[in-house]
């Protein structure tokens, strides 16, 4: 299987879509869901004919790149990584769908960009040589932002350059931990190496790899995000045309968490565990942060970007509390999490797409007219507030559980975002539904049926996995970096 | 029928009980706008008698032999403790013993008893068919609570009762004070979840374990009586109990939950969800026992609640809500009876609430229809004349409520009450509460009964009685059950024996005269009200002062109106203070402290943009100046370092 | 003289050569486009005389005292001509404008280039002075070569005037440094400076000064420098003189004089051995060269934050990207040094790429909106009308602003391994942070390009770019951005020959 | 005889340049602008003279020689200019020439 074959078909793709747009009209997108469907169906395939252990982390490619320092493009799976991407290419699908009828200017373009960016977003969740996913990490960046900034919303610009400097300034904190760390490899070893393996044998001191630990944390901690560094979320949500709001939410914010497991974690074991009560400390005052502050938005979109920043709070605390259980909810949760707040983005852009408002203030009583949305939006708002049955409550569970082995009082803490995600979830479902309809009734039409597609996908796979999340909890019972993590460093009770 | 084959359909049935409402419950969501009322109403009755059937033949494979029938779906998802290196699954599986039977056959009669009233009730509604979805999805949600085989399963079928409730007092939408009564039932609910989920966390923690049958095993073999984290786990499962059941301090939604349609109320608000709590508590009586300090708080929990309530249904003039009110009452008692450890008796006496609070509700809500959705008292009267059959009806939930000797609430009522006193949780003083609980009962039911049924008509217009049959058998069957609910004591005490463990009791000696106080008690009442509340049922209207059948205004009636002001205090004390500061932190504090960089940034961006002054002078002189500036600093770092 | 110092001063002597032949060929016949091809055409041979040379050349060479040819001051030679060509193909553009013939430009633009020249070989304090010189009389001229242009005077003068001043430091510094040091050849430094011990010997015996003047010799040396590369705080010309000058004048300005004096700042540094971990190096010229770099990067950026006009906008950036490049400056050891070569050197060829991007966009556009003053909005809505062009500016700004797949981030990258073993956490914070601040700006360059222009946006009379753009200078435009993307993702490209050949 | 210490002819430079410099950035007429610019180049001349004879080196008075040259050169092209300026504004007063700001 290639994963280079993956990226170079998205990328192809992208690049006919805005090259045939220009010759016919609509076959953009056409051309962007054909080239989602065939390149998952090629993954789907790949990966059931290959024979390799994915519980492990399974080299894929490794070929010189650029020999003055020893990088290479190195290419690498496992089962986080598989999971991660057929999330994204799942949610690809969707954006595609999403923007069917959203984006009519420049369509060649905006889906040469999503495509562009799924590119991306895959070569970050499978690069192993730390230079190469530090370019993918960054090369990704560039169309999310032109998506955000060519077919935003009103304020799309600010909220594009916000979006990009803080990621930005808190990846070249990492850059210059992934310098030093290759660096430190040539101090030990004699040679610089950007390889995430030849990496995991380095023998850090504590003094060196906490500042370190410190640089990619703080990069992913961004990403995540994690109050206080979480601001440029809601802009940029807010902003981002619908499809650039579920690639965000759903995949984006994922990469953070993805390198907190693959990178924090592992490369840095002693220096996470020390730093773990700060992390979890940080977690859970996202979590209670987010969910305040999302039930204080009148802005829809704004709103659900609170909820994201809630719910990552459960995975950061998760994964800091160095524990199996949690750590299968924290993975579980980003698959839920991706799933459930892509839809209710979705949600928001549909709705967008009717009234032309994200302004709750606005909404209130489309019930009448929409059960159908209706129904699916508490479907999704219930998947927000962790409503058993749907996969975010087994991820949530999983996590607090796990949690609370080793952090009672935080998990307590964190359990109150139970309630508040309740609040927000009623805020945002009742607001839009319920109530008088304060617009004109006959503006609000039903699904149509694409959306309609849109939906029950979605909400079909929450409910699966929420009844059946073995189905991807099944592929992290043996692999369990964290009891590794805690074998090296020794902690137990 | 092959007797080998026998525990295989059996447990078939089991698993399939709750799921006849599902298949119901997805169809008439998906296309319950193109069915007709028959089709929609046949189907969710239709389900509703499917299990109901189901569960008929299920709770009779039990016996002394077979006592518990279990049905293991699958694996729902498995926690692996790596410290103990033990590994727990939480299975979707359905568990049932006697306690769960009494549970599952309140849930499926009531519940089919209660989907005809509403099939009829509900006709006219234009979402009809939502409706009845809504109240199938309860009804699998609710059967999933009871028959869950762990915590996280009951949690979900918890949750998903909650849910539904939420919808269905929010059904009517358009209303305002609709929406919010739905959102407050779901918070404040939820507090109590949230409590709960965090007593399951520490039940894993400490035990490992969240199947009640290992909870059970193990707990007792691992804390002795009066251990601490029983005692924070029972704290912990109480507030999820006390939420569910509208117990303090958690009881305010119950009364607001009122704005759904009645059959909703009866459905969820009288008979099935809000003894959930009390289900958990008996569910879990194992751990309960094991604290016994947190079962003399349920006991204080349920009695303050009983008093709370019933003064505070003295006051109401809304009909739904003095019936709100007195279940809260009644499920003070039930939590009265579980703290005093009289488990049996508890159950027992949900049981017959739900028959007797049900018909309340069913009548109340078909007089209401007949009197064009007017729910205040002071505005009915007389109706004992034009609507005699539903008068009736509510007569004899009335006798059960109050426990007049021969109605089922009394051999449910009477139950509970006896074993008070020489309880080693309760005791004399509880007893008393009981007693006094049970006078507040007789009086706010006269009173009820005085206002709407006695007296002068002050319903002007003409009523609109339904002629439904359906509606008709329905009531017809919930009264039969009530009168005679009293005869099921038995069955229930000997299934429910396995159950419950015995629970230990002190030799307090019991004075002769408790029976028959607790029996006189609620004639005290009747007696009491019968001249206290003669104005109210005077047919002398004419030399009558008006005055009395307009509300009272006074504070003190206000006061117990509003629910003895906790409303007033959660506003003050949480509502405004969270909202306040959402509000006040709407711009985000950390956005705004990390784009004060940026203003940082402009604001230097605009000191330095004036130094461009384009003057070729000061532009000479600024290579000067910098050049002693750098001279001078350079001088300080020299004499620093050569210091150094 | 031998023949390998010989020829190892080709490229210098073809372009000197190429002056004197081209003032005859003024005098046999003036024509604009005689002269221009012929300038382009001594650029070319100098610059594959310079290429060859880079590849024989094993050993530096030392010619005379003065001049010492290294492979690294030939490829800053080879940008140098690059650049140049670039300088004349764009200026062939404009001068076409009025119908004099301009043979005198190219004259002055050769000399600039035989003034870089000098500076990149130079090994002397006295050949520094030769080139410095030589580069910023002949700059002078070209600056206010438009004369028609409002800003001609002022623009010259400000340049003239300034950088006499600035030379007089610098030359007041050579004086003290040379009394102090008794020799201006670079390198003889290293000596003294490898026996301290010896040196105060030398003092004390001799009384001919401090080392107290030394320092301040080197400061207003370094004054004279860094007027020249625009470092803070001795920028503030800058952005006067870049909007002054006509556009390929700026581009000169921004390219060829920066990576002369860069280069030449370079080898004195290094000669002087100045390192942060050697024990015997000068702290405190390190700490000088800090006070630079940082201020530069936070000046530079913070300054082009809300700048609307293009050339002062990149005028300001142009002060930050000196402070990164100063970077490079603050070794760890001897060792270090051909890495800060390479970094060096590859970040300026990015930046001399991203420049001529940048500059030829705003050359061509320039005209079209008929003013000398090129607005950021002007470009508002190019992508979706010149896309190749906007992609060029797309490319440029990115390299510039150090983002992946393009030269500028692998260049930052190189800067970064420099400053990470160098352990220069305060210079690295710097530089994120300025990165941070160039964000905002680039970025509103960029999304200007992508403004959907519709009828609600053309009442602000900002009607999008659109350019027919010849063949030729559409296949130039696509050979920059593919050089540049390449480039930024196999870097190997440049780098080995960087790494290889010393 | 007496050997002027080499710091004193140094300073004298640094005096004389510093003049020069006050004068750039004092007056206004362009003119003495430039006139200024030659007493600090001459200000240089004396420190490499000096320079040089303490290190009995010719490097110095080479130097020296150069600079006169540069001197030469940017006079010139400074009168040029001078001489534009006064064509095109009527004044030497180099503040009129201050539209190139911000």
């Amino acid at each position: 299987m290639s994963i280079t074959l993956l990226m170079c078909g998205l990328l192809f793709g992208g690049a006919l879509a805005w090259f045939l747009e220009g010759v016919k009209a609509q076959s953009a997108r056409w051309v962007s869901l054909l080239t989602v469907l065939v390149i998952g169906g090629y993954f789907a395939i790949a990966l059931n004919a290959t024979a390799y252990d994915f519980s492990t982390l399974q080299l894929l490619v490794r070929v010189a790149w650029i020999s003055s320092f020893h990088i290479e493009y190195a290419l690498a799976l496992d089962y986080l990584s598989i999971v991660l991407i057929l999330l994204t290419l799942f949610l690809a699908l969707i954006c595609v769908l999403v923007s069917w009828q959203e984006i009519n200017d420049k369509v060649g373009f905006y889906y040469f960009n999503l495509l562009t960016s799924i590119a991306g977003i895959i070569g970050v969740f499978t690069a192993v040589d730390m230079f190469l996913f530090f370019f993918f990490w960054e090369v990704m960046l560039l169309p999310i932002t032109a998506l955000i900034a060519i077919w935003g919303h009103e304020n799309r610009h600010f909220a594009a350059i916000k979006f990009f400097i803080f990621t930005q300034l808190s990846s070249l904190l990492m850059l210059v931990a992934i310098i030093s760390m290759s660096f430190i490899h040539y101090q030990q070893v004699g040679q610089l190496s950007f390889f995430y393996q030849d990496w995991l044998t380095l023998d850090l001191p504590l003094s060196i790899s906490q500042y370190l630990m410190l640089g990619f944390f703080i990069a992913f901690a961004v990403k995540l995000p994690s109050v206080p560094v979480h601001s440029w979320l809601p802009d940029a949500h807010t902003q981002a045309p619908t499809a650039g709001s579920v690639l965000l939410a759903g995949v984006l914010l994922k990469t953070g968490a993805y390198g907190l497991i693959r990178f924090v974690l592992q490369l840095f074991p002693q220096a996470s565990v020390n730093f773990a009560p700060v992390a979890a400390t940080l977690g859970v005052v996202s979590i209670l942060y987010g969910a305040k502050m999302a039930f204080a938005q009148q802005d829809l979109k704004r709103l659900v970007a609170y909820s994201s920043i809630s719910h990552m709070g459960f995975v950061m605390l998760a994964l800091f509390s160095f524990n199996a259980i949690a750590y299968q909810g924290a993975v579980l949760t980003l698959v839920a999490h991706g799933l459930s707040s892509a839809a209710l983005f979705a949600l928001a852009g549909m709705i967008y797409s009717r009234i032309h408002s994200r302004d709750l203030n606005h909404m209130g009583g489309f019930w009448l007219n929409t059960p159908r949305m209706g129904g699916f939006a508490l479907a999704f708002s219930a998947a927000a507030f962790g409503l058993p049955g749907l996969a975010n409550f087994v991820a949530e569970f999983l996590s607090l559980v796990g949690a609370y082995q080793r952090y009672p009082i935080l998990t307590i803490l964190a359990a109150f975002g139970l309630i508040g995600s309740a609040i927000y979830g009623m805020v945002l479902f009742q607001g839009v539904f319920h109530g008088k309809c304060q617009v004109k009734q006959q503006a609000v039409n039903d699904l149509s049926s694409r959306e309609l597609l849109v939906f029950s996908s979605l909400l079909a796979l929450l409910i699966f996995i929420g009844f059946y999340p073995n189905s991807i909890l099944g592929f992290f019972q043996s692999d369990s970096i964290i009891i590794a993590i805690n074998n090296t460093v020794g902690v137990s009770k | 029928m092959n007797d080998a084959m026998l525990p295989l359909i059996t447990e078939t049935v089991l698993a399939c009980l709750p799921f006849y409402p599902l298949i119901s419950f997805v169809l008439l969501i998906s296309f319950g706008k193109h069915l007709s009322w028959r089709v929609a109403a046949g189907l969710s009755v239709g389900a509703m008698v499917f299990s109901a059937l189901s569960s008929l033949f299920v709770i009779q494979q039990l016996s002394i032999d077979v006592p518990v029938i279990t049905s293991h779906l699958w694996t729902w998802f498995t926690l692996a403790e790596e410290v103990n290196q033990t590994t727990t699954s939480i299975n979707i599986k359905f568990y049932l013993d006697g306690l769960s039977a009494v549970m599952i056959s309140v849930v499926t009669g009531i519940g089919l008893l209660i989907h005809i009233f509403a099939a009829a009730y509900m006709k006219e509604d234009e979402n009809f068919s939502r409706f009845m979805a809504y109240m199938n999805l309860f009804i699998v949600a609710m059967l999933i609570l009871v028959l869950a085989d762990n915590l996280v399963l009951l949690y979900l079928g918890w949750e998903g009762v909650g849910l539904c409730s939420f919808l269905l007092i929010g059904f009517w939408y358009h209303e305002k004070a609709n929406v919010m009564a739905a959102r407050k039932a779901f918070i404040v609910t939820r507090v109590g979840d949230t409590a709960m989920a965090i007593g399951l966390f520490m039940l894993f923690k400490e035990l490992g374990q969240l199947t009640i049958v290992d909870i059970t095993q193990s707990a007792q073999t691992l804390w002795t009586t009066g251990d601490d984290k029983a005692y924070w786990i029972a704290l912990l499962l109480l507030g999820g109990a006390v939420g569910k059941s509208a117990q303090l301090p958690l009881q305010t939604w119950l009364p607001d939950a009122m704005a759904g349609p009645t059959p909703v109320s009866a459905l969820i608000h009288a008979a099935t969800m809000v003894t959930a709590g009390v289900y958990l508590i008996a569910r879990m009586n194992s751990v309960f026992l094991l604290a016994p300090q947190v079962m003399t708080y349920v006991a204080w929990l349920g009695a303050a609640t009983l008093i709370l309530a019933g003064i505070a249904a003295l006051a109401q003039s809304d009909i739904k809500r003095v019936l709100a009110y007195s279940t809260m009452s009644q499920i003070g008692y039930m939590m009265l009876s579980l703290g005093a450890g009289a488990f049996s008796a508890g159950v027992f006496h949900l049981m017959t609430h739900a028959f007797f609070k049900a018909l309340l509700f069913l009548t109340a809500g078909a007089i209401i229809l007949a009197l064009h959705h007017q729910q205040n008292l002071f505005k009915m009267g007389g109706l004992l004349k034009r609507l005699p059959f539903e008068t009736a009806l509510f007569a004899v939930g009335l006798v059960c409520l109050i426990a007049l000797p021969g109605s089922s609430g009394f051999f449910s009522k009477e139950a509970i009450i006896a074993q008070l006193w020489s309880s080693n949780t309760a005791g004399p003083l509880l007893w008393t509460c009981a007693i006094f609980g049970a006078l507040l009962t007789s009086i706010y039911s006269c009173r009820l009964f005085f206002l709407a049924f006695m007296g002068e008509s002050r319903f002007e217009q003409s009523l609109q009685p339904s002629s439904s049959k359906l509606v008709k058998y329905s009531l017809i069957a919930l009264a039969v059950l009530s009168l005679v609910g009293g005869m099921f004591g038995n069955i229930i005490e000997t299934s429910l024996a396995q159950v419950f463990p015995l629970v230990t009791r002190s030799a307090l000696n019991e004075p002769n005269w408790l029976h028959s106080v607790a029996i006189a008690t609620p004639f005290v009442g009747i007696i009491f009200s019968w001249f206290y509340f003669a104005s109210y049922r005077s047919k002398d209207s004419a030399g009558l002062n008006k005055n009395i059948f307009i509300e009272s205004t006074s504070g003190l009636a206000n006061f117990c109106r509003q629910g003895l002001g906790f409303d007033c205090l959660y506003h003050w004390l949480l509502v405004k203070p969270y909202c306040s500061l959402a509000k006040l932190n709407r711009r985000d504090i950390f956005d705004q402290l990390i784009m004060l960089n940026a203003w940082y940034v402009a604001l230097l961006h605009d000191v330095l943009k004036s130094s461009q002054t384009g003057k070729l002078r000061w532009y000479a002189a600024a290579i000067g100046l910098a050049t002693f500036l750098l001279l001078l600093v350079l001088s300080v770092d020299v004499i620093s370092t050569e210091a150094s | 003289m031998t023949q390998l110092m010989l020829h190892s001063l080709l490229p210098v002597l073809i372009v000197a050569f190429g002056i004197v032949l081209s003032l005859l060929l003024i005098a046999w016949r003036r024509s604009q486009k005689l002269i221009l091809i012929f300038t382009i055409t001594i650029f070319s041979v100098a610059l594959l005389a310079s290429f060859s040379l880079f590849v024989d050349l094993a050993d530096a060479v030392q010619v005379t005292t003065l001049v010492k040819v290294d492979s690294y001051g030939l490829f800053a030679f080879m940008l140098v001509l690059v650049a140049s060509i670039a300088v004349s193909v764009l200026s062939s553009m404009w001068l076409t404008h009025t119908t004099e013939v301009h043979d005198e430009f190219f004259v002055l633009l050769q000399l600039v280039v035989l003034g870089a020249g000098i500076l990149v070989i130079s090994d002397h304090y006295a050949s520094l002075f030769l080139g410095f010189e030589l580069l910023s009389i002949a700059l002078v001229g070209l600056v206010g070569y438009s004369r028609d242009s409002e800003f001609s005077v002022e623009t010259s003068f400000k340049y003239l005037v300034l950088s006499a001043c600035a030379s007089s430091f610098m030359l007041l510094g050579i004086a003290f440094i040379y009394s102090y040091s008794g020799s201006l050849s670079f390198s003889t430094e290293q000596l003294m400076f490898d026996n301290m011990s010896d040196l105060s010997i030398l003092v004390r015996n001799y009384g001919h000064g401090d080392v107290l003047f030394y320092r301040v010799g080197f400061l207003l040396f370094m004054v004279g420098i860094a007027f020249k590369l625009s470092l803070a705080p001795f920028h503030l010309w800058t952005p006067d003189v870049y909007q002054g000058a006509p556009t390929p004048v700026t581009l000169l300005l921004a390219t060829v004089s920066k990576i002369a004096i860069f280069i030449v700042l370079m080898k004195c540094w290094f000669s002087q051995a100045i390192f942060v971990d050697t024990k015997s190096s000068d702290e405190n010229m390190l700490f000088l060269m800090s006070i630079f770099a940082i201020a530069s990067m936070l000046i530079g950026n913070a300054l082009a934050l809300k700048q609307q006009n293009i050339k002062r906008l990149l005028a300001y950036s142009s002060i930050a990207h000196m402070g990164y490049l100063l970077i490079v400056l603050i070794v760890i050891s001897p060792q270090s040094v051909a890495l800060a070569w390479q970094s060096a050197l590859f970040y300026l060829t990015a930046y001399v790429l991203a420049s001529i991007s940048i500059f030829m966009t705003v050359q061509l556009t320039q005209y079209h909106h008929n003013k000398s003053e090129l607005n950021v909005d002007d470009w508002q809505g190019m992508f979706w009308q010149n896309p190749s062009l906007a992609v060029l500016i797309i490319v440029a700004i990115l390299s510039l602003a150090g983002i992946p797949l393009t030269m500028g981030f692998i260049g930052k990258f190189y800067l970064l391994n420099v400053a990470v073993q160098a352990q220069q956490w305060w210079l690295i914070s710097a530089l994120i942070i300025g990165s941070g601040i160039g964000l905002f700006y680039y970025l509103r360059i960029i999304f200007v390009l992508f403004t959907i222009v519709n009828e609600k946006n053309i009442a602000k009379e900002l009607i999008p770019v659109s350019l027919t753009l010849s063949p030729a200078v559409n296949f130039s435009v696509m050979i920059v951005i593919i050089l540049s993307v390449l480039l930024g993702i196999f870097p190997d490209l440049l780098g080995n020959l960087l790494v290889t050949v010393n | 005889m007496i050997a002027i210490p080499l710091s004193h002819i140094l300073i004298l430079a640094s005096i004389l340049f510093v003049i020069g410099f006050i004068g750039v950035i004092t007056r206004k007429n362009t003119l003495f602008i430039l006139m200024s610019l030659e007493v600090m180049l001459n200000a240089v001349g004396v420190a490499f003279i000096g320079a040089g004879s303490a290190w009995q080196q010719a490097d110095g008075q080479v130097m020296f020689i150069l600079i006169l040259t540069l001197a030469a050169a940017e006079v010139a092209l400074g009168l040029a200019l001078l001489i534009q300026m006064q064509r095109r504004f009527k004044s030497l007063d180099i503040d009129n020439l201050s539209k190139l700001k911000g």
